[in-house]
């Protein structure tokens, strides 16, 4: 995972493969018309600040919730399908406790659980926000983180520990199966409306060169947490031996087993680090769009599939720098294209990668 | 109200506004171009036009790009008073638009759901009302539930001529209508008159605000039109056969579930009522088997829905809601079973359009006059010269949208389609609130 | 060393046999709730025509699937895709001309019916060659994430308003964008039927079920004569790709599906061969989609999100993958079972139940079970809800066969990919023809 | 008729003796490979690079039609590496592959193999899932069955059948020689690591070559067995295949191949007889260890 | 003890009769066992001791069932019947992490290294369940095997064939085993490294640790080991001293190639 290591490895890719060569060449000229735009007035400075911004922010959730995918992408070996419901299991379970604790004695208890099911209590009218009701948000994200760990070991043992032995695409198969069941209990239990979760979080204007950005108290929040968060798992990994017993695993599970890494107690590991990133990046994803739904994590769930890919399955720096590449593409793509293809755009440029460098930018172990 | 042949432009022509208050201006002006996302100058005014489920987070969105000095008109799809909750924001700068309950029983029907769900009925549940009251009506004058008997007999129980039935006294005029006698529903919604193409021949719009203190949708103003021919037009059968003691089926195809279900539960609630009322009379020994079937929203769902109708032997349908689904599940299911299907809520031009050998009806009114009246209030008392249009990637949208943007006077910036179900609309606004492409 | 037989033991015509019992148990069982429901001969017909027709589609792509993914291993998620691209490519070139003042917005080419089936194929298996000549070198998973990802991308496309309307040869053609396509053509039956010279037959047919549907039977006919199309087309895609598989060509693909290496060291241009598989299984898969939504109407963009996709593949899952006649029976077993079963059964329950309203939320349903221990609004909420808990049941049951019977109901019964049936029985004959030596026991 | 690779009589028939009749050039040892260059494989200037480690060095060598030719050398000298450049797996950094007579440097393995230069793998891989028959069938060459619309287009199917039972003799007879005849149906993943290179061989073998690259391929082997394979290889060279063969075990390679080539660190050592080769002091030095 | 592998045929020259009992000082005891994979059984009452610091070596045919075994011991296989003893404590079925700690070290057949880890990533792995370092035992594999300190960071997939065999070897002998399973160590490797591998594992067993071998390479294997013992088809055949089974004429015969 070393960055120096990545680095050299990129320059000898740079020279031997035309294709990225290519790739920098539509980023440049892309870039150019942007500078045009912005020299001519059609691009402002500020509006395109803004556009980067909301990607950013967009990148912190998609590569937060990303990391968990990348491990258990790769040590379990197998693209988890439940991962964006283990979403948004985390958002509803951390959200209930936020109306619980901010609308208790204000509301019907029952309708607070239910996260306000068909628009009996609002996160608005409830004031909940970081300024506003700050111990319901951090008791939110850490119970949204918990009960995250909770599920995903729960339906580990379930569902993935019998095939364990299974071939990755056994298991991914039986995760479609997973995500299926737990987005449709959700939206049994929860209803399938929108709702929106948060009061309007104050916000600062930053002058950017030819006019203002716009930055809200939730944003702080998500880049704290993120950052926080990340810095947390990196930590965790370089320090103990659970980093190298992860890789050790990712390569080659039955030696891993011979060698006396004790798996099971690996993959736990792995679920529990990886659930609680995505239960928080859940909640916080929630808190910082302000509303919730069902489906909400499976429709983020293949843009964090475009980042993991993106950064390398497996790296944890990959995920991180993927999320920020998918969240920013997909973000800033408008001034290029038209709205309705920035989705579009950043799977388009998933594949473009896959097909550039298929092991990804921080060419984390692939399993294959 | 407009006459389906006239394509894009009969609208103008269609309707006369019989009454006019667009003097509110005290919530319209101070124009401060500020930093809404951009340096340059955006729109003065945004049009949205979308359904409620969308629609927060395209709010939230909109609410955090910029401080909220536009003006901004939404259509009939957004009045869920549930939205400033849900937004976080009072949206006082929000106005809207929607078919009203202009019809002369409106009061009648309001008590009537009012007393039954201890609630205030919601937008298109007195249109629901009436599609089910009327096919009613015609299942009671046809004798029989058979499609094109049924079909035959719709304008015969809604256009004037005949005892005038209003909610109150539905009992009444189903039991006169299986006697054998002509009778004339006064709906809830309009005078329901179809005309040639099975649309409503008037119409009438309120104009709303929210009120984000109690949580409701406050009516500011009503606009009434009248189409060219008032008292409807269009093919019916001569004679009116009649028939006692016999049980009336009628489907009802609305969405409990998906985009629609804020608005959906209580039109279903509405198209519930006249059954229940007749169950609980027995007019003339007649009862009403009403078959619920649920169109998630979604036309393969909805289809699938109303093919299960067509197997438990429905002559006629109360649905379905949105014309995304209306269009087809008509096409596809209702048609070619020679099956009536009536919509309180689908407006789309096309549905106008359909080569429906007469079986398609509906209670809400086409868009072509919608377009129209927000063009004016946008015009008028909003006072927006530059607007961008916002409207959900469908056949309602776009079609709401290009009337709008066909009648309405100022310049259009930016006119952008949205997805529904989409997990972050900024970038759509930001490209809404941006400075027109030079 | 225990040798598997399941080869050696196959019983001619014994698959066959099961997917016709499958097929009469599953009608039966329709007609019986049918019965219950208390539907009009009309109403059980309908129900008939409705269930062969998701049976016919369902079994016909699931055998596509099985090309790409029981065969070649070629772990396809973006099935929706190629039908769209199938269907809306069939509605540009098949619609007529456009005329002002009609419900559709766009017109088409004004070409054939056959004609825009015929493209819909092919723009399907081009669309695959697209995705295909760069994804195939990936992995079987990151091929996945590809197509799920094209998959979404068709979608959009069709979305936006970009394609909404175009010219192309000096039509006003286009995709209709959100609003959808209207498919505005002459009903792709009656165009069958005239070109055979059946349909005036066809109408005097109709007529005389007069006798049995006093009114309107034609939807009706209509409807069964479809679903026979249909399953004509499965039998056509069944025979094809039985073909495919049992031959030289059908080995490579399964080697490929092994270890791709090998393959070539062995000579096998891999890439080839997959591309081939590839496309016939997208062109397939775009047919299916044609088949699909050609007579209904209208479609819409959004109706193509990759849930379908995951249907075919439970489909394929439960019937096994590798087996061409799990395929079917999969197809039918889901399209019967799980996909239109949870609302007859739903329907089933409500006619038999007295008319009780159902809770309108899970809080409203529990709370009486909670409060006073009484089940039955949680249990009617739960009723009212089937067709969310459809789709768990669904995912369920997909674990269900991942854990159990991860070779689906046929799976095991891996069809030999040769042209001929490779058995110990026929070498003995081999054999005895060339020397009639003995087993070769070691020195 | 698998009898007779056990007994030392040299008279004996190949097992896969060319067919009369209808074998269209697909039967294993059909009149032997063509006659062309004296040196089928040339190899000149080979070099490669993995970042810092130069695993083949500017190696050059040639191999004599007919011959069993051993390349050896000390673990790491680029043995397997030279394999893979020269089937195509690996694209050279510099120096040419020359296949009688063509270059063939920078082909596709396929294109390569289909050419008759063919190759076994280190580690065996075989198809897991597909029976032993199923992988032997796999193999041969110009199978028509192979064109999706032959196989799939009535009336064109007959041919493909034909010629199908025509390869599953051919298929029998091999897996009767090499003694795998009980596992026929049995799936090639359920073999015993020396079933596994047993299968790989035969594999190799039906794609009638006129050159086999083996790598290792008695790693693993029982002795037994191994010796019957040796002379089986020995009669196919007599037919005039040419065999280029990897192996550390130094007795085989004396007893058995014509000519020896030493790898080291990349580079040709050394090449000539078994006899000179014994004698080289820098082989010894570098590989033999001085236990010869 | 308990089987009579006599009852095969006639050739039972050598037969199990005349080893000494060594039951008491058996370190690791394979008892009866029956094992396979999934439903299908591959070994038939196989029983094997290897004693204290004893050097074992099985031969067989391939498919014979020799890598079974070893996996059986290290509880890798489906255990259908039978027991396995190490160190007089029963470990049948104990999870491999367990096993490991009792001091059995494994070098599968295949597949025995991290492919995407570095050299000494590899080895690392191989002190995993040790809660310091030990870095002597490094020192003793660097220099039992100087490659592997060469191409300490190079990842160890990228190796050659022989290399990545030393590398398994090392990896194993990190937690200095009290017992040593090695399946076909010398397969791959060049002669000079054959002997020096069957020098390290003789040195490896003068040090203490007892060794349990499969082998092809069976005459040398055998010359150097203690006993041998000769499986077939899942079953016990020969059991006796390494050079007693070497000329054995009938084992020569029929395992030996001659
Ligand atoms: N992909 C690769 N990346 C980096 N180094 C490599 C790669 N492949 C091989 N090498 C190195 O190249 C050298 C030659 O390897 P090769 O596998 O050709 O050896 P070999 O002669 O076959 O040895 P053996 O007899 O042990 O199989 C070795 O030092 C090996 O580490
Ligand atoms: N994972 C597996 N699943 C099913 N059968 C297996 C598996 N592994 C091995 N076998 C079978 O078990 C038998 C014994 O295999 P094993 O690997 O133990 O043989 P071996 O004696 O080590 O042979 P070799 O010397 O060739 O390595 C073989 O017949 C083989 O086909
Ligand atoms: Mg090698
Ligand atoms: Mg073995």
């Amino acid at each position: 995972m070393g960055i120096a290591e990545t680095y050299t490895r990129g320059r000898q890719v740079a020279v031997a493969r035309p294709g990225s060569v290519l790739l920098g060449l539509v980023v440049a000229v892309l870039l150019f018309d942007l500078g045009v735009g912005l020299a001519t007035g059609d691009n402002s400075f500020s509006g395109v600040g803004s556009l980067m911004w909301d990607g950013l922010m967009r990148g912190l959730v998609i590569g937060l919730a990303g990391i968990g995918l990348s491990m258990t992408y790769s040590i379990l070996n197998f693209a988890n399908f439940a991962h964006g419901d283990y979403i948004t299991a985390g958002a509803f379970s951390g959200w209930a406790t936020s109306y619980l604790i901010a609308g208790f004695g204000r509301a019907d208890v029952g309708a607070l659980l239910l996260v306000g099911a068909s628009g009996s209590v609002f996160g608005g009218t409830l004031g909940i926000g970081v300024t506003g009701t700050p111990l319901a948000v951090v008791a939110g994200a850490v119970v949204a983180g918990l009960s995250t760990v909770a599920l995903t070991l729960f339906v580990d043992r379930t569902v993935f520990k019998p095939i364990r032995d299974e071939s990755g695409i056994t298991l991914l198969i039986t995760s479609v199966g997973v995500a299926f069941a737990l987005r449709y209990i959700i939206q049994f239990v929860f209803s399938s409306s929108v709702r929106g979760t948060t009061d309007q979080p104050p916000s600062v204007s930053l002058y950017f060169v030819d006019g203002f950005v716009r930055i809200n108290a939730h944003d702080i929040a998500l880049a704290v947490v993120a950052g926080g968060l990340m810095l947390g798992v990196h930590l965790l990994l370089q320090l103990t031996k659970l980093g190298k017993a992860m890789r050790a695993m990712a390569d080659n599970e039955d030696l891993a087993q011979i060698t006396g890494i004790p798996t099971e107690q690996v993959v736990r590991a792995v679920w529990v680090i990886g659930g609680g990133l995505t239960g928080v990046a859940g909640y916080m994803f929630v808190l910082w769009k302000g509303t919730l739904g069902f489906n909400d994590g499976w429709l983020l769930l293949l843009l964090i599939f475009a980042a993991v890919i993106l950064g390398g399955i497996g790296s944890i720096y990959g995920a991180i720098v993927g999320g920020l590449a998918i969240g920013l593409t997909a973000s800033m793509s408008v001034i290029w294209i038209p709205s309705a293809f920035s989705r579009a755009a950043a799977f388009f440029v998933m594949i473009v990668i896959l097909l550039v460098k298929p092991e990804g930018i921080f060419s984390g172990r692939s399993t294959a | 109200i407009g006459s389906p042949d006239g394509g894009g432009g009969g609208g103008d022509d269609g309707g006369e506004m019989t009454e006019t208050d667009s003097g509110g201006g005290d919530d319209g002006g101070e124009m401060t171009e500020t930093d809404s996302g951009g340096g340059a100058e955006g729109p003065d005014g945004l049009v949205v036009i979308g359904y409620p489920e969308s629609g927060i987070q395209l709010f939230r969105d909109y609410y955090s790009a910029s401080d909220g000095n536009e003006e901004i008109l939404v259509s009939d799809g957004l009045r869920d008073p549930a939205m400033p909750g849900q937004v976080g924001n009072d949206m006082a700068n929000v106005t809207g638009t929607a078919p009203a309950a202009g019809g002369p029983s409106q009061e009648a029907f309001n008590e009537l759901f009012q007393e039954e769900y201890d609630a205030s009925p919601g937008v298109f549940t007195a249109q629901s009302y009436d599609s089910v009251a009327i096919q009613l009506l015609a299942n009671a004058a046809a004798g029989e539930n058979d499609g094109t008997a049924i079909r035959d007999q719709m304008r015969n129980v809604a256009n004037p001529g005949g005892m005038e039935v209003t909610p109150d006294n539905l009992i009444a005029g189903i039991e006169a209508a299986a006697n054998g006698e002509d009778v004339n529903y006064q709906g809830a919604s309009s005078v329901t008159n179809f005309n040639e193409a099975g649309d409503p021949a008037s119409a009438a719009y309120n104009i709303w605000e929210f009120n984000a203190d109690d949580g409701s949708v406050e009516n500011v103003e009503k606009q009434s039109f009248e189409g060219a021919n008032p008292e409807g037009a269009g093919p019916s059968a001569d004679s009116i056969p009649g028939g006692t003691d016999r049980e009336m089926s009628v489907g009802i195809l609305l969405p409990e579930t998906g985009g629609l279900a804020s608005v959906g539960g209580p039109m279903i609630q509405a198209a519930q009522l006249p059954a229940m009322q007749v169950n609980d009379a027995n007019p003339a020994g007649l009862s009403v088997n009403a078959q619920l079937e649920d169109t998630q929203t979604s036309p393969s769902a909805g289809t699938a829905a109303a093919e299960s109708l067509v197997s438990a032997g429905v002559p006629s349908v109360c649905g379905s809601a949105s014309s995304g689904v209306n269009v087809p599940v008509s096409q596809q299911v209702f048609i070619p079973n020679e099956i009536v299907g009536c919509s309180p809520s689908s407006t789309a031009l096309s549905v106008t359009n359909l080569d429906d050998n007469d079986y398609i009806f509906r209670t809400a009114p086409s868009d072509l006059l919608q377009g129209r009246v927000m063009a004016q209030v946008m015009a008028n008392r909003l006072g927006a010269d530059t607007v961008s249009v916002l409207h959900v990637n469908n056949d309602y949208g776009q079609q709401l949208a290009g009337r709008f943007v066909e009648t309405f006077e100022g310049e259009v910036y930016h006119q952008v389609a949205f997805n529904k179900g989409a997990s972050s609309y900024s970038s759509v606004i930001s490209t809404a609130l941006s400075p027109p492409d030079s | 060393m225990s040798v598997h037989n399941d080869i050696a033991d196959r019983i001619p015509g014994g698959d066959a046999g099961l997917i016709v019992a499958v097929l009469l148990v599953t009608y039966a069982a329709y007609v019986l709730a049918g019965v219950g429901l208390g539907f009009t001969l009309r109403g059980q017909l309908n129900t008939i025509a409705t269930l062969t027709f998701f049976i016919g589609v369902f079994a016909m792509l699931s055998l596509a699937l099985n090309l790409h993914w029981g065969y070649t291993g070629l772990f396809n998620i973006g099935i929706v895709g190629f039908m769209a691209v199938g269907i809306y490519v069939m509605g540009l070139v098949s619609k007529p001309l456009y005329e002002a003042g009609g419900a559709a917005q766009v017109g088409g080419l004004g070409l054939p019916i056959v004609v825009g089936m015929i493209a819909g194929t092919v723009a399907a298996a081009l669309l695959g060659l697209v995705v295909a000549l760069p994804a195939l070198r990936l992995r079987a998973d990151y091929l996945a994430i590809v197509t799920i990802a094209m998959s979404e991308i068709v979608r959009f496309s069709f979305l936006s308003g970009e394609f909404q309307q175009f010219r192309l040869f000096g039509r006003r053609v286009g995709f209709g964008g959100g609003g959808g396509l209207i498919l505005d053509y002459t009903d792709p039956l009656e165009v069958f039927l005239s070109f055979v010279g059946l349909w005036d037959a066809y109408l005097g047919f109709v007529d005389a079920f007069k006798l049995f549907i006093p009114n309107n039977p034609k939807p009706i006919i209509d409807g069964l004569v479809y679903g026979v199309v249909l399953l004509t087309f499965v039998a056509a895609y069944y025979w094809l790709l039985k073909r495919t598989g049992e031959s030289p060509f059908g080995r490579v693909l399964k080697a490929i599906r092994e270890d791709e290496d090998v393959a070539n060291s062995l000579g096998k241009n891999t890439n080839r061969f997959k591309i081939k598989a590839f496309m016939l299984g997208c062109g397939l898969m775009g047919l299916a989609g044609v088949l699909w939504f050609m007579r209904s109407g209208a479609v819409t963009p959004n109706t193509f999100r990759p849930r379908i996709t995951f249907f075919v593949w439970i489909a394929l899952i439960i019937g096994g993958a590798g087996s061409n006649t799990g395929s079917i029976l999969g197809g039918a077993v889901f399209a019967a079972l799980l996909y239109q079963g949870p609302r007859t059964l739903k329907n089933l329950i409500e006619a038999v139940l007295p008319n009780a309203t159902a809770p309108s939320g899970f809080g409203p349903a529990v709370a009486p079970l909670i409060a006073k221990l009484d089940p039955a609004p949680l249990l009617l909420y739960t009723l009212d809800s089937i067709r969310q808990l459809q789709l768990v049941f669904m995912g369920l049951v997909l674990i269900w066969l991942m854990h159990n019977r991860p070779e689906g109901m046929l799976g095991h019964r891996k069809e030999t990919a040769a042209g001929i049936p490779l058995t110990a029985q026929r070498a003995r004959e081999g054999q005895a023809a060339t020397d009639g030596g003995g087993g070769g026991d070691d020195e | 008729m698998s009898d007779a690779a056990g007994a030392e009589d040299e008279s004996a028939a190949p097992p896969t003796a060319p067919d009369a009749a209808g074998s269209d050039g697909l039967n294993l040892g059909s009149g032997g490979p063509g006659i062309g260059e004296e040196y089928p494989l040339q190899v000149e200037g080979l070099r490669k690079d993995f970042g810092g480690i130069t695993a083949v060095d500017d190696a050059s060598f040639r191999v004599e039609r007919g011959t069993l030719t051993g390349l050896i050398g000390p673990n790491g000298a680029g043995k397997s590496t030279a394999f893979n450049l020269i089937t195509g797996m690996l694209e050279p950094d510099a120096g040419t592959v020359t296949f009688d007579g063509e270059d063939i440097t920078g082909l596709k393995p396929h294109a390569i193999a289909n050419r008759g230069l063919v190759r076994t793998f280190q580690i065996a891989r075989e198809l897991q899932d597909m029976t032993v028959l199923e992988n032997m069938m796999l193999a041969p060459k110009g199978q028509r069955g192979e064109s999706l619309w032959r196989s799939v287009v009535p009336g064109v199917r007959g041919d493909v059948i034909d010629q199908e039972s025509d390869l599953l003799d051919r298929v029998w007879e091999v897996l009767e020689f090499f003694d795998i005849d009980h596992l026929a149906e049995e799936y090639a993943g359920n073999l015993s690591g020396g079933q596994r290179k047993l299968l790989e061989l035969a594999r190799a073998l039906l794609t009638d070559p006129d050159m086999l690259l083996l790598d290792e391929p008695f790693a693993g082997v029982n002795p037994s067995l191994e010796k019957r394979l040796l002379e089986h290889i020995h009669e196919l060279r007599e037919q005039g295949y040419t065999f280029l063969l990897v192996e550390h075990d130094m007795d085989l390679i004396m007893e058995n191949c014509e000519r020896v080539i030493v790898l080291h660190q990349g580079r040709v050592l050394t090449e000539g007889t078994p006899a000179e080769i014994q004698a080289d002091e820098e082989v010894i030095e570098a590989y033999l260890g001085g236990n010869v | 003890m308990s089987t009579d592998d006599a009852a095969d045929g006639g050739h039972a020259a050598v037969s199990q009769e005349t080893v000494p009992d060594r039951e008491s000082e058996a370190l690791l005891e394979v008892r009866g066992l029956d094992a396979g994979y999934g439903d299908l059984q591959i070994l038939t009452d196989v029983d094997l001791d290897v004693g204290d610091e004893e050097y074992v070596t099985i031969v067989g045919p391939n498919g014979a069932g020799k890598s079974t075994v070893m996996k059986s011991v290290f509880g890798l296989t489906n255990l259908m019947d039978g027991t396995v003893t190490f160190d007089d404590e029963d470990i049948t079925g104990l999870r491999p992490e367990e096993i490991i700690r009792e001091g059995i070290g494994y070098v599968p057949q295949n597949n025995n290294i991290f492919r995407s880890l570095t050299v000494r990533e590899n080895l690392e792995m191989g002190a995993y369940i040790l809660d310091t370092f030990p870095d002597e035992a490094l020192e003793a594999v660097y220099d039992r095997f100087p490659i592997l300190e060469e191409r300490e960071s190079q990842k160890a997939g990228t190796m050659s064939g022989g290399q990545q065999q030393m590398l398994a070897m090392g990896r194993a002998l990190m937690l200095e085993p009290a017992l040593l399973l090695l399946d076909e160590p010398s397969a791959g490797l060049a002669p000079d490294l054959v002997d020096e591998m069957f020098d390290r594992i003789d040195a490896i067993n003068a040090d203490g640790t007892a060794v349990l071998m499969v082998e092809q390479n069976a005459k040398e294997a055998l010359r150097r080991c203690d006993r041998g013992y000769v499986l077939a088809n899942g079953r016990n055949r020969y059991m006796d001293d390494g050079d007693a089974l070497l000329n054995d004429e009938q084992v020569r015969q029929d395992f030996l190639g001659g």
